[in-house]
Formats: C-alpha cells, sequence, structure tokens
C-alpha cells in the first residue's frame, strides 16, 4: 500500500486535498479536524515524529498568475485559481516523520486573513513549541492552546510580521522609532 | 520522564518567587557561543528555570531567501552553522536539486561527502573543546583546534575560503578534490586520530571529568524525539538515528560506518558520541576516497544545469544529517527565478527550545556544560 | 608610656563603637574584623601568641566570615538595615544595661596593673605547650564540658537547618 | 650594622623576592601552559618574551580605573590591597634559607622566627578571605556576589584538612615554629629516606596538597573564579590595577604555599644525604641554602602550573563535598595514627 493510500485510509472524510511533488507527498487538511487528523496520523500512521512546522504567506502566489498567465501554463495553483475565489491566505505546514518506515509527510493547514487562528499541537509533540511561535512572530498565526505564545525572534514590542509578502525587504524603519539620544 | 528532578529544592524550598535569584546568563557571557541569553532563576547554585531567549543573530535569512535567486541563496547559507558551513551548502543544494529533479555525477557526490565529513569533524572538534574549556580544561581544546585548521587549509585549497566556505554550486561542484589533498590527508588522518586520543586521554576517564559529566542533564530517548531532537544528541539518549543510515543521500548507502549511540543522554554520553563520530567520519572519508581513486579522472563534476534556475512549481523538504542533527530545507517554488518560501530546519533549534527541561533542578555548572554539550550555534539558531 | 597598648586599645574600641553605630552591614561586620584583630594585637602584647592567633583564625576566620556569609546572602549592598530603635523604654533600658557593663568593667580594671607588668611571668607563658597542659590537666572538666555543650549545640543547629532529615 | 637595618634589609629583600617570584611566574604561567598546547606563547616583549609581565605592568597601571556606579566605593577600594598584603605578611615567617655569617654577624634567614610561625600562617590566610568577600559584595553585581559566596564556602572548608595535615607535622617535630621544622627534617629516616615530612606523613602531603590548590583557587578548584560559569568570579567588575592586585595575590599565594610546602614537607634548604655546611664557606653556604630553598620551591610552583593545564574544574557540590566528606575525615583519621604512633613511640 502506498503512502498516498495509507495516509487517506486514516483521514478518511478528513482529507481535504493530497498532492505529490518530487516524492513529497503533501496532505491538505482543515482547519477544524486539525489536531485530530494529526493525532491519528501519530497514532495510527505512525507519524511520531514532527520534524518542523512553518508558515506560508500565499498573497503573492494567487497575485501572480493574473500578470503571467500567458507566460506560464504548468503551476497547479494556477489551475485553482481559475476554478474559484481564491484561497485563504496563510497556510501552515507541518513536516512530519515516521521513525519506523523513515517516510515524510507535510500536511498543510489554511489559515484565513480575518481569522489567524489554529489550535496548538504542543500537546501531541512538544517540540512545536518554538516553532509556533515562529510561525506567529513571523506571520501573526496565533496558536490557540500554546503554553507560551510570545514573540520569539523579534523583541516583543515590535509590531509587524516581517515574513508577510507585504513587509518590505528593507523593514519599515521601526529601528529608527528607537529613541536614540543622538545630540 | 526525563529524569527524577530532585523534588527537594523545589517542594521544600523557599516558594515565592521573590526569595529566588534572578541570574541573567547572557548575551555577553564568556560561555556563551555566540550571543545567547538564558534567563535563570536559582536557590542558590540550583537552578529552578531556565528560559533561553534567542533572536539576537536574527537576520531574516529566510526572508533574504525569497529575495535571492537559487544560486545567490548559497552563500548566505554559510552563515547558519558557521562551523560546518559546507553540511549547510550541501544540504541547501541537495533540497533545490531534488526541486529540479536532477542528479549530480558521482564524483561530485564523493567530493561532496569527503568535504562534509571534514566539517563534520571540524565542528565535533569545535565542540568537544568548548565542552573542555567551559568545564576548565583548556588544553585538549588547543590539540583539537589544530587539527581544525589544519582541515581549514583543505577547505581553502578547495574552494578558497577557510570558514564561510559557499562549497559547490546547484548541481555538483566546480573543482576537483585539490592535488595536495592526496598527499595531506594520509598524514591528517594520523593526526586527527592522535588529537582525539590525546583528549581522550586526558579526559575521558579522568576522575573530575566523569563527575562533572557523568549523569548531568540525563535525558531519555522518547521525550528527547517528542522535543525534536535529532543527531548525536538523539544518538546520546539511546536512539540509533543517523539520517545518512536511515535515509541515505548522496553514497552514503554505499559506504560502511557504525553509529555509535549512548545510553542515558547525558553530558558524558554527548561527548562520547561525538568524540566516536570523528573516527567513523575519518572511517567515511578513507572509503569515499576510495571510490573517487576508482573514477576516471576526467569523470564529470557538474551536471548541466541553466543559468538562471526556475524549478517547476511545487513544494519539497529535504533533509541531510549535519554534524548537529537534521538539517532540513523546506523549498516551495512558484516556478519563478526565486524561491517562494525557503524555511530552514535548524537541528540546534529544536534541542535549545527543551532547554529548560534539560536543565532544571542541575547547578549553575552543569548548564553551562550542558549548553557546551549541545552545541548551539546561534547563527543556526535565529537565522 | 605603654604606645603599642594605646594605639590597639584605641583601635579597637574605635572599631567597637563604629560596628554597632554604623548602619550597613558589611562595614559594620568589619568594624568587628577590625576590634578582633586590635584585641589580637594587645594579646600578643599579653604574651599570649597563641591566643592570638587563636583569635583571629577562629573568630576572624570562621566565625566572622560566617556572619559576613549571611549578610552577603541576605543583603545586597544597595540595602541597609531598618531604622534605628524609637521606643524610647528600649533606648533607656539598653542605656541603663551599657551603664551597668561599662560599670563593672571599670570595676573589673582595678589591679589590672599587676597583671600586665612583665614581672613574674613563668618560664614559657604563653606558649602552646602550656597552654595545652592547662586545658587538658588542670580544667580538663571545663573543657570537656564546653566540648559537650558545643556538640549539642551542633546537633541541635544541623538539625534546626537541614530542610529534610 | 645595627640590628634592625639587618631587619629591615631582609624585609625589603623578601617582599622583592616575592614579588619578582610572582612576576616571572605570570611568565612561566602562560610559556608552560604554550608549550603544554602546542603554542608559542608570549614571545614579542624582550628574550623569550621576558619582559611581558612588565609590559603587562605597564598596561594595567595606564588603564583607566573604573569603580561601578553602584558599587560600594570604599569596599570595593579596600578589597584588592585585602587581598594580597596577608599574601605577602605569610612571607615574613618563612624560612627561605639557614643562616649567612657576613662580618662575622649570623643573620638567619627568616624575617622573623616566630613560635607559632605556622598557625600565623593560617591566621593570615583566614584574613585574606575578606579581601574576596569585600571585593565581591561590593562590586554590587550577582555574579560576583556569587563568586564571593563560593570563594569564601570554600576556602574557610579547605582550611580544616589543611590545619589537621599540618598539625600532624607539628605532632611529630614537636613545634610550630617553621624554622625547628625545617632543622628537625635533616637527616635520615629508616636509615635511607630522607626524614622528610613527605615520607614520613604522605597521606598528609597529599591532604595538605590537595587543600593548597583548594586555597590558592587554581583549577581544579578554581571556582570563586571560573571564567566560564561566574564570568571570572569576585573580580568580574574590577580594572586596571585593583584587577592586577587580585590576580597578582594570587601568584603571591602560590609562592608561600609552595614555600611552605618545601619547609613541611621536603627538608627546606638542607639537601638530602648531604650536608652542605660541612664542605661550603658561611657566605657560600647560606647563598647555597637559598638556592636550594628556591629551586624546590620552583618545582612546586610548576606544578601548580602543571595541574592547571591538565585538569577540568570541579562543581561546587563535588568541591565542598571532597573538602567535608573526603579529605576532613582522612584528615582527622592521619592525625589520630600520628598521635598514636608519636604516643607509642617516644
Amino acid at each position: 500500500m502506498s503512502l498516498k493510500e495509507r495516509v487517506a485510509n486514516i483521514l478518511k472524510n478528513d482529507l481535504l486535498e493530497i498532492t505529490e511533488s518530487k516524492g513529497d507527498v503533501c496532505v491538505e487538511i482543515s482547519r477544524q479536524t486539525l489536531v485530530n487528523a494529526l493525532k491519528r496520523l501519530k497514532e495510527e500512521g505512525g507519524f511520531d515524529f514532527l520534524s518542523d512546522l512553518l508558515g506560508i504567506d500565499n498573497s503573492d502566489l494567487y497575485a501572480k498568475p493574473k500578470k503571467k498567465k500567458k507566460k506560464t501554463e504548468d503551476g497547479t495553483e494556477q489551475e485553482q485559481e481559475e476554478k474559484g475565489p481564491p484561497p485563504p491566505r496563510f497556510e501552515v505546514v507541518y513536516l512530519l516523520l515516521s521513525l519506523s518506515t523513515n517516510e515524510r509527510l507535510q500536511v498543510r493547514v489554511r489559515v484565513p486573513e480575518d481569522d489567524l487562528e489554529l489550535p496548538s499541537v504542543t500537546s501531541l509533540w512538544r517540540s512545536a513549541n518554538w516553532p509556533e511561535r515562529e510561525t506567529f512572530d513571523m506571520f501573526g498565526i496565533r496558536f490557540n492552546g500554546h503554553p507560551n505564545m510570545r514573540r520569539l525572534l523579534m523583541w516583543d514590542e515590535f509590531q509587524d510580521y516581517p515574513l508577510r509578502k507585504d513587509y518590505p525587504l528593507e523593514g519599515k524603519g521601526e529601528e529608527r522609532h528607537l529613541n536614540y539620544n543622538i545630540a | 520522564m526525563a529524569k527524577e528532578i530532585e523534588t527537594v529544592c523545589i517542594t521544600t524550598g523557599p516558594t515565592e518567587v521573590g526569595d529566588y535569584v534572578t541570574l541573567n546568563i547572557g548575551p555577553i557571557h564568556p560561555a556563551m557561543h555566540g550571543t545567547l541569553r538564558v534567563i535563570t532563576k536559582t536557590d542558590g547554585e540550583t537552578i529552578i528555570s531556565a528560559k533561553p531567549e534567542i533572536g539576537y543573530l536574527h537576520r531574516g535569512v529566510e526572508k533574504l531567501g525569497e529575495n535571492l535567486t537559487y544560486s545567490q541563496f548559497l552563500p548566505i547559507t554559510d552563515r547558519l552553522n558557521y562551523c560546518s558551513a559546507i553540511c549547510n551548502n550541501v544540504a541547501y543544494e541537495m533540497a533545490v536539486e531534488k526541486l529540479l529533479g536532477i542528479e549530480v555525477p558521482p564524483k561530485a557526490q564523493l567530493i561532496r561527502m569527503i568535504m562534509m565529513e571534514l566539517a563534520r569533524i571540524a565542528d565535533h572538534e569545535v565542540c568537544v573543546g568548548i565542552l573542555g574549556v567551559d568545564l576548565g580544561a583548556l588544553t585538549p581544546f588547543f590539540y583539537l583546534i589544530i587539527q581544525r585548521e589544519e582541515i581549514y587549509e583543505i577547505f581553502e585549497w578547495h574552494h578558497g575560503a577557510r570558514l564561510t566556505n559557499s562549497m559547490g554550486a546547484i548541481g555538483g561542484v566546480e573543482a576537483d578534490l585539490p592535488d595536495r589533498f592526496h598527499e595531506k590527508w594520509p598524514r591528517m588522518r594520523d593526526s586527527i586520530r592522535k588529537a582525539n586520543d590525546d583528549t581522550d586521554k586526558l579526559l575521558t576517564h579522568n576522575r573530575i571529568w566523569m563527575d562533572r559529566t557523568v549523569g548531568v542533564n540525563a535525558f531519555c530517548g522518547d521525550d528527547a524525539l517528542n522535543w525534536g531532537f535529532t543527531g548525536p544528541m538523539l544518538r546520546a539518549c539511546g536512539v540509533k538515528r543517523d539520517l545518512r543510515k536511515n535515509e541515505p543521500y548522496l553514497l552514503y548507502d554505499k559506504v560502511d560506518f557504525d553509529i555509535p549511540a549512548g545510553k542515558h543522554g547525558d553530558v558524558f554520553d554527548r561527548y562520547m558520541v561525538r568524540m566516536l563520530e570523528m573516527e567513523q567520519s575519518v572511517k567515511i572519508i578513507d572509503q569515499a576516497y576510495a571510490m573517487y581513486k576508482e573514477l576516471p579522472e576526467d569523470a564529470p563534476l557538474m551536471k548541466k544545469v541553466p543559468k538562471i534556475l526556475r524549478p517547476p512549481a511545487g513544494q519539497i523538504y529535504h533533509a541531510i544529517e549535519s554534524p548537529n542533527g537534521e538539517l532540513g530545507f523546506f523549498i516551495r517554488s512558484d516556478g519563478s527565478d526565486k524561491p517562494y518560501r525557503i524555511k530552514i530546519r535548524p537541528p540546534c533549534y529544536m534541542v535549545y527550545q527543551a532547554f529548560d527541561d534539560l536543565v532544571k533542578g542541575e547547578m549553575i555548572s552543569d548548564l553551562i556544560a550542558c549548553l557546551s554539550s549541545l552545541n548551539v550555534i546561534a547563527g543556526e539558531l535565529d537565522r | 608610656m605603654d604606645y603599642y597598648f594605646i594605639i590597639f586599645a584605641i583601635m579597637a574600641v574605635g572599631a567597637a563603637i563604629f560596628t554597632i553605630t554604623v548602619r550597613d552591614a558589611l562595614p559594620s561586620a568589619l568594624g568587628l574584623l577590625t576590634v578582633f584583630i586590635a584585641l589580637s594585637a594587645l594579646y600578643l602584647h599579653l604574651h599570649a601568641p597563641l591566643i592570638a592567633i587563636f583569635q583571629v583564625s577562629i573568630y576572624a576566620g570562621a566565625i566572622l566570615v560566617l556572619v559576613v556569609f549571611v549578610i552577603m546572602l541576605l543583603i545586597t549592598p544597595d540595602e541597609q538595615l531598618g531604622s534605628p530603635q524609637k521606643n524610647i523604654s528600649y533606648r533607656s533600658m539598653g542605656a541603663i544595661l551599657g551603664a551597668y557593663l561599662i560599670a563593672l568593667l571599670i570595676i573589673g580594671m582595678k589591679g589590672i596593673n599587676q597583671i600586665v607588668s612583665r614581672k613574674g611571668l613563668p618560664d614559657g607563658f604563653g606558649h602552646p605547650s602550656l597552654v595545652g597542659e592547662l586545658f587538658f590537666k588542670h580544667y580538663l572538666l571545663h573543657f570537656e564540658m564546653a566540648s559537650v555543650l558545643l556538640l549539642v549545640a551542633l546537633i541541635a543547629a544541623i538539625y534546626l537547618a537541614k530542610k529534610k532529615l | 650594622m645595627a640590628d634592625w637595618q639587618i631587619e629591615l634589609i631582609k624585609v625589603v629583600f623578601i617582599w622583592a623576592w616575592a614579588l619578582i617570584i610572582a612576576v616571572v611566574m605570570t611568565w612561566v604561567e602562560r610559556r608552560a601552559s604554550a608549550m603544554m598546547q602546542d603554542r608559542l606563547g608570549p614571545n614579542r616583549a624582550g628574550p623569550f618574551g621576558l619582559l611581558q609581565p612588565l609590559a603587562d605592568g605597564i598596561k594595567l597601571f595606564t588603564k583607566e580605573d573604573i569603580i561601578p556606579e553602584r558599587a560600594r566605593k570604599i569596599l570595593f577600594v579596600l578589597g584588592p590591597p585585602l587581598f594580597a598584603l596577608p599574601a605577602f605578611s605569610a612571607y615574613a615567617v618563612i624560612p627561605f634559607g639557614d643562616k649567612i655569617v657576613i662580618g662575622g654577624k649570623e643573620i638567619i634567614l627568616q624575617v622573623s622566627d616566630v613560635n607559632i610561625g605556622f598557625l600565623f600562617i593560617l591566621a593570615l590566610s583566614a584574613i585574606a578571605v575578606y579581601g574576596l568577600v569585600i571585593g565581591g559584595w561590593a562590586s554590587n553585581s550577582k555574579y560576583s556576589i556569587l563568586g564571593g559566596l563560593r570563594a569564601t564556602a570554600q576556602l574557610i572548608s579547605y582550611e580544616v584538612p589543611m590545619g589537621l595535615a599540618l598539625l600532624t607535622i607539628v605532632l611529630l617535630d614537636g613545634t610550630f615554629s617553621l624554622r625547628e621544622i625545617v632543622l628537625q627534617q635533616q637527616g635520615t629516616f629508616l636509615g635511607f629516606l630522607p626524614n622528610w615530612g613527605f615520607f614520613k606523613q604522605p597521606l598528609g602531603f597529599i591532604i595538605f596538597l590537595v587543600a593548597a590548590y583548594a586555597e590558592a583557587n587554581r583549577v581544579p578548584f578554581d571556582l570563586p573564579e571560573c571564567e566560564s560559569e561566574l564570568v571570572t568570579g569576585y573580580h568580574t567588575e574590577y580594572g586596571s590595577m585593583r584587577l592586577g592586585l587580585y590576580l597578582f595575590g594570587e601568584y603571591v599565594n602560590l609562592v608561600t604555599l609552595s614555600a611552605i610546602t618545601v619547609c613541611l614537607f621536603f627538608g627546606g634548604w638542607s639537601l638530602p644525604y648531604v650536608d652542605m655546611s660541612k664542605f661550603l664557606g658561611p657566605v657560600s653556604y647560606g647563598i647555597a641554602s637559598f638556592f636550594v630553598f628556591f629551586f624546590k620551591q620552583a618545582f612546586f610552583l610548576f606544578l601548580f602550573v602543571w595541574v592547571r593545564w591538565t585538569v577540568p574544574r570541579f562543581r561546587y557540590d563535588q568541591l565542598m563535598g571532597l573538602g567535608w566528606k573526603a579529605l576532613i575525615p582522612l584528615g582527622l583519621v592521619n592525625l589520630f595514627i600520628t598521635a598514636l604512633l608519636v604516643q607509642l613511640t617516644t
């Protein structure tokens, strides 16, 4: 039984979409069933190791195909674009690993911009502690149930979310607002 | 449970917060490797809690990655774990190659293996040496650092840089092994072994060293996996997991080597695992070098790749075994010449977040020993 | 005129006054240290070098160090001891007791000249072996009683200080 | 020359001598550690870098003297001299040679032959604790206070085994005077061994040596100032020559401790099996005895350096455990056995 089939068996109805690129299997599940699905993947599927967790800001990706429609025709996202309204702006990807079979699985969850909340998976894997904090720090996605939902890399007074696509590379000049006493 | 934390100090000690001393270790402190900071609460010398604060070296590497082309990002990866920059380079190159769907020629793979194992030795030498320094034994550090200098010399011959290597390119490596490597390696193998031997004699069976390391910060395998430990840290806890064996990449499945593993996950086991891994790395280099010798001299070093890389859209995650553990690159491509999103999974990031659990109930001296044995590299931690 | 005595006596008294008047804990302890050292100098003057050395090594070197240890644990340099006692009855009580003590000392000082004079000192006075002989022959009972008392106090202190026995 | 002039010359000489050894020690420490670590060490200032200590001294003297704003100024200033002075003073009772005859006048090579010289040294080392404590406390920094606390606990703990080890020598030789102890150690023991404290009290020597390392704050007992944990412990906030005084006091401490070791356990200025006074003139004998003493002392100074660069350091609780659980019981047992033997043989 291939990885895809096994995962589909475990997730059953929770599975929204399953894709594969270069051998990496990626499944999409909904926000509501996230913790439950991950728990089943951990206990039944043997994906007992959380490698990492990351956020992605898709706003550029969905803005692009309109401009470049004629040039490229092969992006999968592009097809979705044509089917219906653009999907939620953010997504969070969980990189799972099965220690027994050495298979890796990506699980992704979409998070709409107007409701930036996700359940925390720190109860399943404690390794999600800092990655969740970092995702909050960089994208502003809040994880409910996290023991210490504070900024990780940026300082606490920092207002913006730097890894969002609309945050400029040079920054917004935050450091200039620190009150230095330069005579 | 990770360990039986002595309940005496927690239950019958002073209970009010004000009774503890808050000791701010770092970001500027002689024992901090890079700019790390730990806020500790201590009862006398016993640590009640230790909260690591990170981000002092945050340079937005991931954001930079989104704004540079695939080839331009390569030198940035040097600045992650600067003790073994080659492993970062190769990990990134391999991730992009996976995205592009190309396989590099065997000669390039062997050169990458040799260089990576040399980098691994250099990294472990620094880690073990610094651990010694932090526990007060300064001399082994110099024995090891001299060997590291020799390794850096090889790096310099091969690609011109010593610390921030930027070795290779996407699609292979640009240069063959330097001529001087062939005569240097047999001598260097002996000197590396001798330096390790001297360190071993000075430290391993030293009573003070054992007192300071055996049983300190012991951690069990299940907890370590739950916390996301990888690499020497995980192996010290008794879990034999090494990506070179479990998910072979390059030509690691063709070489014969062992995975050294500890039992208790204490500082001593981590030290021993690193010491033994250096032995294994020497063994791997020997085999890889023998395989390299069998290849014809004009075998290709590079796979033909276009000048401007435009990988097809998709997202991949590729991890290799860096000296510290699983170093992974998650790349999403949207078909353009720049990665849409790059996420680096640094190994010591996952280890360091468990720091509070590791050192709770131990003493300040053990905190320093623990920190050194974790080999936390600030560049990799904060990215 | 016995300058040696006068210098160290003034030093001892001055340091003692400093010890009880200063409001910082550690300088006060250092004042006490000065008192001990001045006293040991006076012992030397009295041809009792062994007692003098013990004064320094035990009182200054062990007991006072422990006091300083506790001060360091409890009080940071910014803090000071509490405000002076304002209760007039306590203060007057202290004054009466102090006056009584001084009177006792003055009465005791009568005839001190005969003791201090160098005449009539036995051979080897103040030598460790002589002191030891006195302890273990003449005053053995007192010595043992003091030892037992100290042992009892030690055990009690350990019992009180130990968090979990 | 009047007696007081001779005394003055002796005092000045021994201060200068202790200073010179301590200064040279800083150079030896760096060169020897470099030798052990495959390095060169300082070799720029003067031949073999011999002028390096001088350069260091100039640097320390000309550096800006910083007193932290929230430190207790008077105590902060008082700390370093209080640490360095007792170390120097202890040298007053150490016999650094036998005697020298100049102009028909016999001069003892010792500043003062106190009959309780041995206790005097213990008392002074007790005073030196205050230098560390005050310095650590007055700096008003947590690292300094921790270093000061560690120093206090360590020094008073290790004074006990040290005293116990020294008492065995006192029992054997029946005196507190260092000069008489040295005189008693001439000749042979059991017919072939030198009559040294080392051969009569091997256990006592080991206890003493370990305690001496702890008293000198050297690795493996350098917890009060271990730079990897407490930055540099009690002298974290010090700079300039105040720091220099602390560092220097430590080296003077080493010099004193190795001198005591030589006096009590290695026969002082005497050579084993050979009586130098028989075939040397009165002046040359004095000089020879001085140098014999110095070379023995130099060996122990080198031993300090050797150990320093070989072993790691203890943890605080292990250090205390070693002191109270191992050294003190051992010292007591050793003392009892010695007392029994002395009682039986006399």
